[in-house]
């Protein structure tokens, strides 16, 4: 799907939000209007846009389910509220381009091209899963489709896909890496660091930072003092821009320009694409710190539901259509579920298999009980 | 004498401490909207205000080095890092900054903070975000550590730390968080450096510290149930200084010690232990000291692989067993 | 001194280098001119700034001096060069306002307010020295001028700063502290990291980016993305300004201005001062990598010997007074050097005295070939 | 066979096998302009060009974590850290980042990569710029940890830690540098995890790595010469992975053991040794094993204080002495 999905979008209106939809269904001049809003995507793109956003709303219901029927454990965050922005910047990448992420990662990882199968079996921590369960929730990764992993470290990706960028630029090659983040991120040394070294070795590299407006229960304006964090970017001469990330044809407009300027000119730059968090920050948070406006701002500004009111408005979709999607991803979820469920669990005489990829000698392969000598 | 958790024990020595010296203000991630991500400032925020209850950026190097630079003033910030993992973010701050202001300078300055911290694995949080590396606080002078394994502990470690002159790291637990314990009305503050002998015996000597203290008593209270087997049990409750004369003299009482310790085995905090011990109970030690530490693995996120991978009461009771065979005890 | 020399400025012309003097002393209405251009400074004032400056430019050759004889050991950074900018900064602070640096601070210990004397001692290693020798070159402290602290680690001392004017807050007090560090640091993450916090919570700490072009080796160009360091407080919404760091008389001006601002609101600021390291990185360090321009423009840039040009053209100084001055710290700094000379050695018996200020049970008192038991 | 130091030996490893694969590259502060804070890279930037030498920033996070990146996409970069001091900044992407790379993705991407630094104290650099903390890397499953003593192991170690598919933390020492040996024309990389015995001997075992290795042999040769006491040293060459086997064998037959270590006693890499000892011979040993350790202080910079704290020729060689009396032998 990556593939087919660089645009060059010059309809763009310079106005960065471009959705256009409400509930009424309207008269013929009306949906004109409303179709026209969506620019020149094809119809197929369009619904498969709601098709992917619509998968990754369910299965990140899924996923939260499965926490709490303790089939996965550890930590789980999910991408509730910001689907359009994961699909509309995965669909602006090639195949072949590398994905770093933080460990808020299950969206992306579908929406570039993994297998659900394989992202469910991961969470519940079985040996089809996408990193053979040894990562889980927050530790995905797949060679194949370039996502080069989820990291659970705050800002630990973000020198990672510089590095990536660096091995491209060595090379020659034109891939270019997208390395994403969030909001609290852009306080953190190594996202200073990494800015800087990308804009001085100009290295093919598009950072963007989710702004959900938290990260866990702080609000941006109570971490960054320049709380329009795209203007950051300027500390490093490098270009900077904010997108409404509800918004899955702007999003994807911006990150396609922006990665393909990078892919020409090996320059990288910095897209800050703003949505809601809609729960909590992991599944256990039941985010209680919440203002009741703020609740409010993000269960208004729901991206499925309102792309799909866009696309019903626009004719793009009728009812019929979206049920359908509907249901095609809720089995594709339910599948999901049954493959991780039916999935072999690691076998515990495995332990020692990952930790070097070059054996050496005396290498401790001692189980807690077993003595030194 | 109430029972509360240890959870409860850090929240209320905090609190008590705050009420009695306005010097004294939290600073960390999380702690003051969130309450916390463990939820040990709960309440603090609303009783206290911003001021003395400061949340912070995803900054840990930034905020870690403002608490020193606020404590060379004479403030006494105990700062929250969310986790032991996180803490790695500030080190330069917390090994090359905190612990040197009062040598590198001839005594001029000192840094009187605690850090709060828990370690921990076994709740599937994978490779990054369940490591046990207190070692690396252990390891610097300049720096004390400690490490409660009990509510009454913990607030009496707690309070000698925050009235400590020197940076100290405090050593938590996420396991130990829901454990309960009693704590007296009046608790005076510990002495840092202190090992205890937690539970008595003569059979074999069993070390411990932070939640493996805890499995440690609790594998002796078993086995003495099970077997008449009688283990003493060591808790360090301090890492740096190391009271190494508390443990070798209940080694040479018994003859034969076993450490348990949730970080990795080689170099790990349990080598010292058992070279002192193999040092000062020479000719008292009728078998190797062993050692039941996590396997040395970025630990994996499936349960299968993470409990395999941990030490616990059924490994620990192994080793001593096995132990106890070398020296020939007869059950 | 520092008490006196906190002076608003209304005379300034808007621009920051007001330097004016030119070799040929000129007739009188040029004299005049001269004399304008040194503003409403007292004919006292000037001389005393190049006083200051003449006694760090000898104190700092005497002090390679010293390490050449082996006097003086591990690693030795002078300010030469940068007499001006330390001169500035330091007259534009209250004695009781806090100064950290880093490692190249000779020059501020001195003009903060301690004895040269004690300076060359620290230099020497003795118990007379600043740190009573435990610190050496990189690392002095006094707490009575508030020299909080010369630190090795680049970057280092920023966060110690931020905390400092966090806890000036924290009690309501009127100091300012000043965070002094060099072009190189600005690309490490303690740098953003505090720059974002001290702007966060309104802390009164004026951070000042030394601009020597260099980093050791490395120019400002090949390792800063935006080489013009002090745009980079805007990703932090803080005022930044550069200013010429050869013109004591600028830097002062600046300096005060932000640091009195900082004192009456809280608000931070960044100022960067532009100047010359004159010699290598540190005493050892030929500097071979420098270009045949760069070498020859910080020759140029002589901020005492243009200092000195200025006063004696604006007929602030004559020849007489300006030898005078000269020998004065000529006698200083002798007087230093032999204090430090006859100055004792710290007692290996110390060794132990300053690990802990509390102390504890069972701390370890060993030498290499004590046994643990 | 040339005689040449350490230094060299390390250069022109370098040169060597950036002339064998082109996605070899060196990155770090003032290793191309400045050729290097300690000139090991002197000549490379004029012979490579700026893209196969690579000066950055001062960011130790940032340009440590990018070669961790391009690692991942099959370069194989050689990081330069100018001192293991400031790798503190870098830890979390060594230890967060590199070592798990392999293990937390279920090996589907790697690491292979060298970070090179050097330890060490003695040059009265002050206490944050003469730690030896090489300790926080040889604690680190997925990390491996060499630390060679000499030019010819230096040169072989560097090969072979090049050829790793991990990455591999690679100790120098500031002293090391001007040091000299011999250094066959043809070098074959070493094996990583592997102890050498490179001085045999009977009556007590030293072990050593980097500096005090060679400390240890120099010691050795002088208490076979003034003395006739035959020494066998061991020079671990291998931190992580560690090799048990050869030190345990070496005291099995000598029946006792002084380590000699550049970092701090408590929690030091002598602890772990030491314990292995303890262990591995325990029916063999006839005295504690002691250990030759810095002093447990922040390193002060003046002289006589440094010069008291830091392990030498002298303190080793008298506890040598103490352990060949404790266990009776007759000189
Ligand atoms: C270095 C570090 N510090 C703290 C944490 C704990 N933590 C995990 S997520 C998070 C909030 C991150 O917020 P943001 O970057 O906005 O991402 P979001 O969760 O909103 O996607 C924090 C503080 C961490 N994982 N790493
Ligand atoms: C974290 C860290 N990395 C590297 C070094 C080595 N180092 C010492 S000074 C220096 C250059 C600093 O340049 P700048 O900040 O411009 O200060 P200047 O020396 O010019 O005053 C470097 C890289 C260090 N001390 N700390
Ligand atoms: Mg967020
Ligand atoms: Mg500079």
């Amino acid at each position: 799907m990556a593939e087919t999905a660089t645009r060059s979008k010059p309809t763009s209106s310079g106005s960065k939000s471009r959705r256009g939809g409400t509930r009424s269904s309207g008269n013929r001049a009306q949906q004109t209007q409303e179709r026209a809003a969506l620019g020149s995507e094809s119809p197929e793109q369009l619904r498969d846009y709601f098709k992917q956003m619509s998968l990754i709303r369910r299965f990140e219901e899924r996923a939260a389910q499965g926490y709490t029927q303790a089939k996965v454990g550890g930590y789980c965050h999910l991408n509730l509220g910001e689907e359009a922005t994961v699909v509309g910047l995965m669909s602006s990448l090639h195949k072949s381009d590398y994905l770093f992420t933080n460990y808020r990662e299950h969206g992306y990882a579908i929406a570039k091209g993994i297998d659900p199968n394989r992202v469910m079996a991961e969470l519940y921590g079985r040996t089809t899963g996408t990193s053979k369960g040894l990562g889980g929730s927050m530790h995905m990764f797949d060679t194949d489709v370039g996502l080069l992993g989820g990291y659970g470290i705050v800002g630990g990706q973000v020198p990672l896909a510089t590095g990536a960028a660096l091995a491209i630029d060595y090379r020659g090659g034109d891939q270019v890496v997208m390395c994403q983040m969030g909001d609290g991120t852009t306080n953190i040394g190594a996202f200073h660091e990494s800015m800087n070294i990308a804009a001085l070795w100009k290295l093919p590299v598009v950072f963007v930072v989710i702004n959900n407006h938290l990260g866990m229960g702080t609000t941006v304006d109570m971490a960054s003092a320049e709380s329009e964090l795209y203007k950051r970017a300027v500390a490093y001469r490098m270009h900077g821009e904010r997108v409404d990330g509800n918004d899955v044809l702007a999003v994807n407009e911006a990150s396609g320009r922006l990665v393909e300027h990078a892919r020409k000119t090996g320059e990288p730059a910095m897209l800050e694409a703003v949505s809601y968090r809609m729960k909590g920050h992991s599944v256990v948070d039941p985010a209680k710190y919440r203002s009741s406006e703020d609740a409010q701002a993000a269960r208004a500004a729901d991206p499925v539901a309102a792309f799909r009111d866009q696309l019903l408005s626009a004719g793009v979709l009728d009812e019929d259509g979206a049920s359908e999607i509907e249901q095609t991803v809720q089995a594709d979820v339910d599948a999901a579920v049954a493959f991780a469920d039916d999935s072999p669990h690691p076998d515990p005489s495995t332990l020692f298999d990952y930790t070097y990829a070059t054996p050496v000698a005396n290498d401790s392969r001692r189980l807690p009980a077993d003595p030194v000598f | 004498m109430a029972v509360i958790t240890y959870r409860q024990a850090l929240h209320d020595t905090l609190r008590e401490e705050m009420l009695a010296d306005e010097n004294v203000f939290l600073i960390g991630e999380e702690i003051g909207v969130f309450e916390g991500s463990y939820k040990i400032t709960a309440g603090l925020l609303d009783e206290f205000g911003e001021k003395r209850v400061r949340d912070t950026p995803i900054a840990e190097e930034g905020f870690v080095g403002a608490a020193v630079g606020a404590a060379m003033l004479g403030l006494r910030p105990v700062v929250e890092l969310m986790t032991i993992n996180f803490s790695l973010l500030a080190l330069d701050q917390i090994v090359n900054h905190a612990a040197k202001i009062y040598g590198m300078f001839g005594g001029q300055s000192n840094a009187p903070m605690v850090l709060r911290t828990p370690g921990g694995g076994g709740q599937q949080l994978g490779a990054t975000h369940s490591q046990n590396i207190e070692l690396y606080y252990a390891f610097v002078p300049g720096l004390k550590v400690v490490a409660p394994s009990t509510p009454a502990d913990a607030k009496a470690l707690l309070k000698a730390s925050m009235a400590d002159n020197d940076p100290v790291l405090f050593l938590e637990n996420l396991a130990l968080y829901n454990t309960k314990g009693e704590v007296p009305d009046e608790v005076a503050p510990a002495e840092i450096g202190k090992a205890g002998v937690v539970r008595p015996g003569s059979d074999i000597t069993i070390i411990g510290y932070s939640r493996m203290a805890n499995v440690a008593t609790q594998v002796a209270d078993q086995l003495q149930q099970d077997e008449g087997i009688s283990a003493e049990v060591v808790d360090l409750r301090s890492l740096r200084p190391l009271d190494r004369e508390t443990v070798v003299e209940s080694v040479r009482k018994t003859g034969c010690a076993v450490i348990a310790e949730d970080d990795w085995l080689t170099y790990g905090v349990g080598a010292e232990i058992a070279a002192s011990i193999s040092d000062g109970a020479f000719d008292y030690l009728d078998a190797p000291v062993r050692r039941v530490a996590a396997a040395e693995v970025p630990l994996p996120y499936a349960k299968p692989l993470e409990r395999a991978a941990l030490p616990s009461a059924e490994s620990l009771t192994t080793a001593v067993h096995q132990t106890l065979e070398a020296v020939g005890h007869r059950r």
